[in-house]
């Protein structure tokens, strides 16, 4: 407990998260500050090429080995099945209809990115080593829980268009997948030759890029807060709460099961705990346009994003630490 | 100089939308068209700009469409699936263009 | 299909007065309008463009707002405080929607 | 409100002659335009978009340009040799305009 | 003498220097050289950034202390104070009308924080050190010189729109105050530490961010140049060479009495010498439509700008150096 | 061989043509990444001056000298004359009409400044030593070839739009060449100095950007070749292959001429062998607006600029060392 307390205090005080509060504080005092777009989307670019390629580095020591294999069908299976019990959670919890429950649930089946690289940037911080290839299954987790979320709907026979090729595409195919999974098998080939080659790029400055990347998103969260106001009911908030525990803890034992090292442990937790506010949205709106997006935005950016960001991940690495480490 | 008439059809619909609304309209026969970005609105669906967004979701695009003025009907049949269930508007005006062969 | 008649007004003005005529339009009571970026121009101050400037100052956007036509004078006298001092043009014209219970 | 007849005549142009196009329009006497950004299209030279494209040579501007109805014929004539050999399309509609002796 | 001439030819022979001539020159010959608008607004997001954190982990060293608070008090009064000051000038000089003339005034009171960031990097490149606080001073200039002017107006009795709630809120919390501020805090909380771990992204690439900026600079001056042939007189001209040097005499009495060093007493001058070409002009249009845009920015991004940027700085740093250092 | 078949593999496996293919796979598959217009041309002015800057650096060192001008004067000769060789390769290999014919030879008398920061890119990794003036060579082989290639036009009685004043303006002053001169002279006049000042920008993390640059590349090549297929026929392609081949010969010769190093040489043989895909293609949509773009910018950036990255530049290098080297 002292350990999650420590953790959070020192989470709570690094210049990512402060940057991220500053964010949300300029926003919510409606300042003029703003990222450009396209500044925003190019160090989204460049955080994915900076992870995959290490990620994939990281692994070229070590090799390929039945342990990925066997943590890449667990993301799958992972997000595949999480949209089954946040969709349950949401049915008994709130009163969201069946669309926009599903809707909700396909988010939190996929992943955060983002999350995840804050993640991985408070183990390094912290000297916890954990497995290259948790970034391929970050990929992995992207796209299974929107056709898990389709499938809940189908089966209650609303109407939803059918998973038309063309979306499959789109989801299998959308740019962070590819950019990730691409660069992680670039890093791979080229190995710490590679690494080294380009390390100045992607490693030195990677944290000082973080930063101003998380205060644009805590710019995008607190105007999407201060637009949602009254979209989300109170039951809704603590499904955004509550939601990232179960998943955490459900991703916990995916670890175990697997094998994985502390880092390796406390990363998958993340991954199952974040929420999708990119990939998943965007599928949405093309397969599901009648659910409406500020409950799910709201709840993935606006509630669950901060919450994972400033005390989760703080008590998922203290967790995957007393469970594993011990 | 020599003007024809046609029509000046203007969507504005979400961008993920973008690529299968042209593609219907490349099916239906239109000649061209254009898009062009805006950069936030509002509508039924509340107030958006593109400052406040995160990801593909949100942003709209604006397609302009000219075309002769006997196939608007086939045009706005064929373009009523992606306008019927998704976020957006269209207008149509008169208008005149230079050579009618390009429309 | 049936379609209605509607005005199209075509607003270019000052970015930084842009939430202040998006905020007269909403008061206004119209039910939607879209804002477009404006990359240059020219005018009676002089000719500018995008890349020649520092900062939110100078730049225009271009806001367009489909309306009943019975609503369009309303509108204008709501507008007029910020068009009137400030730099910017205006047009009206006729156009047609599909749905007259949108706008 | 008192509204006056103007024309308004949409250029989709190619951005290397926008400068071009924007001279002999000053040239040719008109008192103001706005240039905005055009994404991607498609016509007779295929579909094109500004993700696929590098340099300056593929894109297209969209120039609005407000005039007094009896300048059209004369505008028109003026900016044929652009219009002519180049990639792009012209629409010209009718519309008001606030204040006649801006135009 | 000859320390302000050496000085002055170091500073001119500089990369940023040359990077900003470059700029000047190719706008000049009408190349179509240009940055675009989002990555011109990235490059001044990291300088604000990265100056406020620097300057608010020096300050966690040495803590609050009463010089702290003074000089931002300080500040407010030089930028509440010039104004009037250049109102004066300006009327006696210059045939401009009062309008004009306030809203020329207002920039005079506020600051360029580009020069500002030019001025310390020079300092630095010296191994002068100054009071990491000013860098809140900066901060602390940039509005009050737009609510003076706006009360010389209403003084005179000119129909200028009152300042209503919304205009205070957007200047007070403009996108740069509160990056700068912001920033500035976070460098404070998470001091060295926090330093240590984004300074591969804030520090060592600072320099060169800094002159392709500055080149983007030149090119936006020079086109402003070229555009404005014939909006400005030569007493208006005078005005915007006169001015600066005014201010940073001003600036220098406040640096005495505060009891800067001579980094600090420098920066001060910078501060008072410089004209905003942001905030201003942007506050200016809301509340003066009717004031000349051309004159003001002509003046202060075409005249007092490259002049503080070449000139000015050197004269600065040396004024300082032989009143104080000495 | 055998040098060539490393230098080659070596090559292909390198971070950088990684992230090229990377780029091309992803367009290939219709993936939705992309890169912001914006990102792209920041990170091209980037990479422009960087190697203008280090260019004139390294030159600052040796002085300007007989070897530098006489370069210079061989870069503008090869420029022009490479449209005729090609023009004549074209009417007789290809079934292309004239005017299309005369653009295309345009092209490949100009250059690629991408090719050859990927060449000299390659170079470094091999520890290969190159004259630093070489991108001022570069900046003189823009333009010639467009007046070559309008000459052409004008000789066989065809209607090109005279080439007018405003259309030589913008050639002489376009964009890259007013950065990559510019900041050669910058690096010239600040020597090492002003190097090592800007190195943790310029240098450091050179390699890694242009590994995103290039995915970018990779992305545009790719949707080109996708929107192309049919719009060249297969002896059009050949002559995409063959032209840089004799293009570098040739290069090679006036290499040897001169007496540049192996480096220098292998840089010409880039120079000479690549084709433009930014400058004159702009060139030609104003004087010669009936030339069709598709012919033209699917062989420059679809076939010629990957085989000169992928092959070309290995087989230089190899060939510069054995005829130069050895
Ligand atoms: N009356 C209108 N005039 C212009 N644009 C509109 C109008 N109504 C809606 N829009 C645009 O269409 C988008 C979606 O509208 P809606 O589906 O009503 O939420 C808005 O964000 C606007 O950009
Ligand atoms: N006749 C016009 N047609 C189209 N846009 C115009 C016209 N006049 C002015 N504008 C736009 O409005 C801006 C300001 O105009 P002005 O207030 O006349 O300087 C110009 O920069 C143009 O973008
Ligand atoms: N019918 C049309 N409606 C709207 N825009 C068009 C139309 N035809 C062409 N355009 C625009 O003009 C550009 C060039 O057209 P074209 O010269 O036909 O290739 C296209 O890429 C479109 O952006
Ligand atoms: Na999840
Ligand atoms: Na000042
Ligand atoms: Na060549």
């Amino acid at each position: 407990m002292d350990m999650i307390l420590t953790l959070a205090a020192q989470n709570l005080l690094s210049p990512i998260i402060l940057c991220f509060a500053l964010g949300v504080a300029a926003a919510l005092a409606r300042s003029d500050l703003n990222f450009p777009e396209a500044i925003a989307k190019g160090m989204s670019l460049y955080l994915l090429f900076a992870i995959g390629f290490k990620g994939g580095a990281s692994v070229a020591g070590h090799g390929v080995d039945g342990q990925l294999i066997a943590s890449l069908v667990a993301g799958v299976i992972l997000s595949a099945l999480l949209p089954l019990i946040a969709f349950a959670l949401l049915r008994s919890m709130t009163k969201l209809s069946t669309l926009d429950a599903a809707a909700v649930a396909a988010h939190y089946g996929s992943i955060s990115i983002v999350t995840f690289v804050a993640g991985s940037s408070i183990l390094e911080a912290q000297g916890i080593e954990f497995e290259g290839y948790m970034v391929a299954v970050a990929a992995a987790m992207e796209a299974p829980a929107i056709v898990s979320a389709l499938w809940l709907i189908s089966r209650q026979g609303e109407g939803a268009k059918s998973m038309d090729g063309a979306l499959m595409r789109e989801i299998m195919l959308n740019g962070s997948i590819v950019l990730l999974v691409g660069s992680f098998v670039i890093g791979m080939v080229t190995g710490k030759d590679g690494l080294s080659e380009i390390a100045p790029f992607i490693s030195a400055p990677f944290k000082g890029v973080l930063c101003l990347f998380l205060l644009d998103m805590g710019l995008v969260a607190g105007r999407g807060l201060a637009r949602a106001k009254g979209a989300v009911s109170g039951a809704t908030i603590a499904f955004g709460l509550i939601m990232p525990l179960i998943g955490a803890a459900i991703g916990l034992l995916a670890a175990l099961v697997l094998g994985l090292s502390v880092g390796g442990a406390a990363l998958m937790m993340v991954l199952s705990a974040s929420a999708s506010y990119i990939a998943v949205p965007a599928a949405m709106r093309v397969a599901l346009p009648e659910a409406n997006p500020a409950v799910y935005l709201t709840l993935s950016l606006g509630i669950t994003f901060p919450f994972n960001l400033t005390l989760g991940i703080p008590l998922y690495v203290a967790t995957a630490s007393a469970v594993i480490g011990g | 100089m020599q003007m024809h008439d046609a029509k000046r059809i203007e969507i504005m619909i979400e961008q993920i939308m973008e690529r299968r609304l042209t593609d219907l309209l490349i099916e239906a026969g239109v000649k061209g068209f254009s898009v062009l970005p805006v950069r936030g609105g509002s509508g039924r669906s509340g107030l958006w700009s593109r400052q406040g967004q995160v990801g593909r979701a949100e942003g709209l695009s604006c397609v302009v469409c000219l075309i002769q003025p006997d196939r608007l009907d086939a045009l706005l049949e064929a373009i009523f699936p992606v306008l019927d269930r998704h976020i957006g508007v269209v207008n149509i005006a008169d208008a005149k263009v230079l050579r009618a062969e390009l429309f």
